[in-house]
């Protein structure tokens, strides 16, 4: 291999391991990667200097292409990032992201708050024969299902209920729409 | 089936002397086994010597019987419908007269299930081939990939049926009665399960028959054989095939090193 | 701004798009997005068409310069990965072993699924030749079949489909990449 082309393949190596990290990664980090990954073959003797004047000229690439990538130097490390110049359409995006689908448990969760509301943890919790705690935050948090007040009984719990936009994403006008409780049971259990 | 009153067989899974189940239902069902049948005899499905797989079909679920493999009341299904079908070959005119027509289509519908089937497994095949190459892409921050593991396309997974055959053969070397006898001795199946795990813990493949001890009693070759079902039910270990009538190659999926792959690190 | 300007900034803004989201992102999406962004300045009748083909240039970019990242049209969208080549050293970063594939038979359940969708547990089964409840039930948990209704007949019984996290693990745009059952019917015949 010709001197060039082992440094396009170290400068592509280093890019694809700062895309898939999900933090920075040191040149320390980066030389005993690389070397491993070659094992043998390659560049035997690749150092920190070498390494890092390969995240240089990599961001020296980026920015020649103009392109939305940087090579940032952040905490001792590399990583890999858009310029702030796209800041404005990556929040558009988040935005309008569709919501990641929902897991069984959280599903199965939310039928049980959809059928029983108003309910509490410790129904969910019988009814399900393990705890909703994280099923509940999860709905919670994509805005599935609400606090709709407090039960009056021993410790006074919150009741919880289903949103507006319960509705909107599973296509009902309202409640009264909802299949009956052996219909869904069998979508969960089919 | 002969298994459920078999409960207290000796074969033991752990201290509680439970019977050991291999559930089939995670295997493969009775198509697979008439095609893997079929295979076995290299002819084309419309010239299945109908008489022999019959025979050959009803062999195989005595022997997962005997095993313990439960086999589903499908498999039990089918065979009924083979056997029908040999009657009619064997004699000339049925006792109870029978529309021949009706009798036709039922062969017909059954060797056009065989040939779906066959379809259906080249397009899970395909499948594979797709979700290996997708598994090797990563996007960005993913903790651990959506796909899944290379393989060499050469190679194939090897079925129940082929194990099982594969088996058969194991202990049709013994000089012992051809049935399989209650063994005396207590084999269990963890023990025989460490075993396994212990002999393919260097990452390299080890051949079928290199699993199972030359000389040991009929119990521990069972013992063992479950215990090979069980660790590949529980994706901890998997066997390959090299072609339709090859070699059987088991290798831990704990391991790095992988069956067949060329894969450079680059 | 010259046209050639513009261009390399669409190319940069649907580069900045792919690299945040974290699943494809489809040619509307990017031209909805891209329009609302620019908002006044900048091209107000972008179209689909000049969006693939910036995508396509993108895609031209990244192979020029050998590049470890790739545009990929996955599930009817666009979306930024990394190329095979790179996987080991990426394994070798997240320390992660090959996950499991599907077990044979969820496989075939799953193949059956995806050529004969919508279709039902009693079709399946005739097919499969054995009840394909298990199964069904793994690759639901997988979220790579769902219930997509139900069929006019007796018993109303539930059909089934893909989801598009079945396109996204098989790396597939659509279900028409899928090779047909005749190429199938084909191969076995030959």
């Amino acid at each position: 291999m010709t001197e060039s082309a082992d440094s396009v393949e170290l400068l592509s190596t280093i890019e694809a391991v700062l895309y898939a990290a999900d933090q920075p990664v040191s040149a320390d980090r980066l030389v005993e990667l690389v070397s491993k990954a070659c094992d043998g073959d390659g560049d035997a003797n690749l150092d920190v200097d070498t390494v890092r004047s390969a995240c240089l000229e990599l961001e020296e690439r980026y920015r020649a292409n103009a392109s939305a990538l940087q090579v940032m130097e952040i905490a001792r490390g590399y990583r890999l990032g858009t310029r702030p110049h796209f800041d404005a359409i990556i929040r558009l995006l988040r935005q309008v992201e569709r919501p990641t689908q929902l897991s069984l448990p959280a599903l199965e969760t939310l039928a049980v708050v959809a059928y029983r509301q108003p309910t509490t943890i410790a129904e969910i919790h019988s009814i399900r024969g393990k705890d909703p705690g994280a099923a509940l935050r999860r709905l919670r948090d994509l805005r599935l299902v609400r606090i709709t007040g407090r039960r009056r009984a021993v410790g006074r719990p919150f009741t919880y209920g289903t949103t507006d936009r319960f509705l909107e994403l599973f296509g009902l006008r309202d409640l009264t729409e909802l299949p009956s409780e052996e219909e869904f049971q069998e979508l969960l259990e089919a | 089936m002969r298994a459920s009153d078999r409960r207290d067989d000796p074969i033991v899974a752990d201290e509680n002397s439970t019977p050991f189940l291999v559930h089939t239902e995670s295997f493969d069902g009775p198509l697979d086994l008439l095609l893997h049948l079929v295979r076995r005899h290299e002819v084309a499905i419309e010239q299945v010597p109908l008489a022999q797989i019959t025979a050959e079909y009803v062999e195989t679920l005595e022997l997962m019987a005997e095993l313990e493999l439960e086999p589903a009341a499908e498999f039990l299904e089918v065979a009924a419908t083979l056997m029908r079908f040999k009657a009619r070959a064997l004699l000339p005119r049925p006792a109870v007269p029978e529309d021949p027509e009706l009798a036709a289509q039922e062969e017909a519908v059954l060797l056009q299930q065989l040939v779906e089937h066959q379809v259906v497994r080249l397009a899970a095949q395909q499948l594979r081939h797709r979700e290996n190459q997708a598994a090797a892409v990563w996007f960005r921050g993913e903790v651990s990939p959506a796909g899944i593991e290379a393989t060499d396309s050469e190679i194939v997974e090897a079925d129940l049926f082929t194990l099982v055959t594969a088996f058969r053969n194991v202990v049709a070397g013994l000089e012992e009665p051809a049935a399989f006898e209650v063994p005396r001795e207590e084999f269990s199946v963890a023990e025989c399960s460490a075993e396994i795990r212990a002999k393919l813990a260097l990452g390299v493949p080890v051949p079928f028959l290199e699993l199972f001890e030359s000389g040991a009693p009929r119990g521990k070759l069972i013992a063992t054989f479950l215990a090979l079902l069980d660790l590949i039910r529980g994706s901890m270990v998997r066997a390959f095939q090299d072609g339709p009538l090859g070699t059987i190659l088991v290798f831990s999926t704990d391991a790095d090193d992988d069956v067949g792959t060329n894969e450079t690190t680059a």
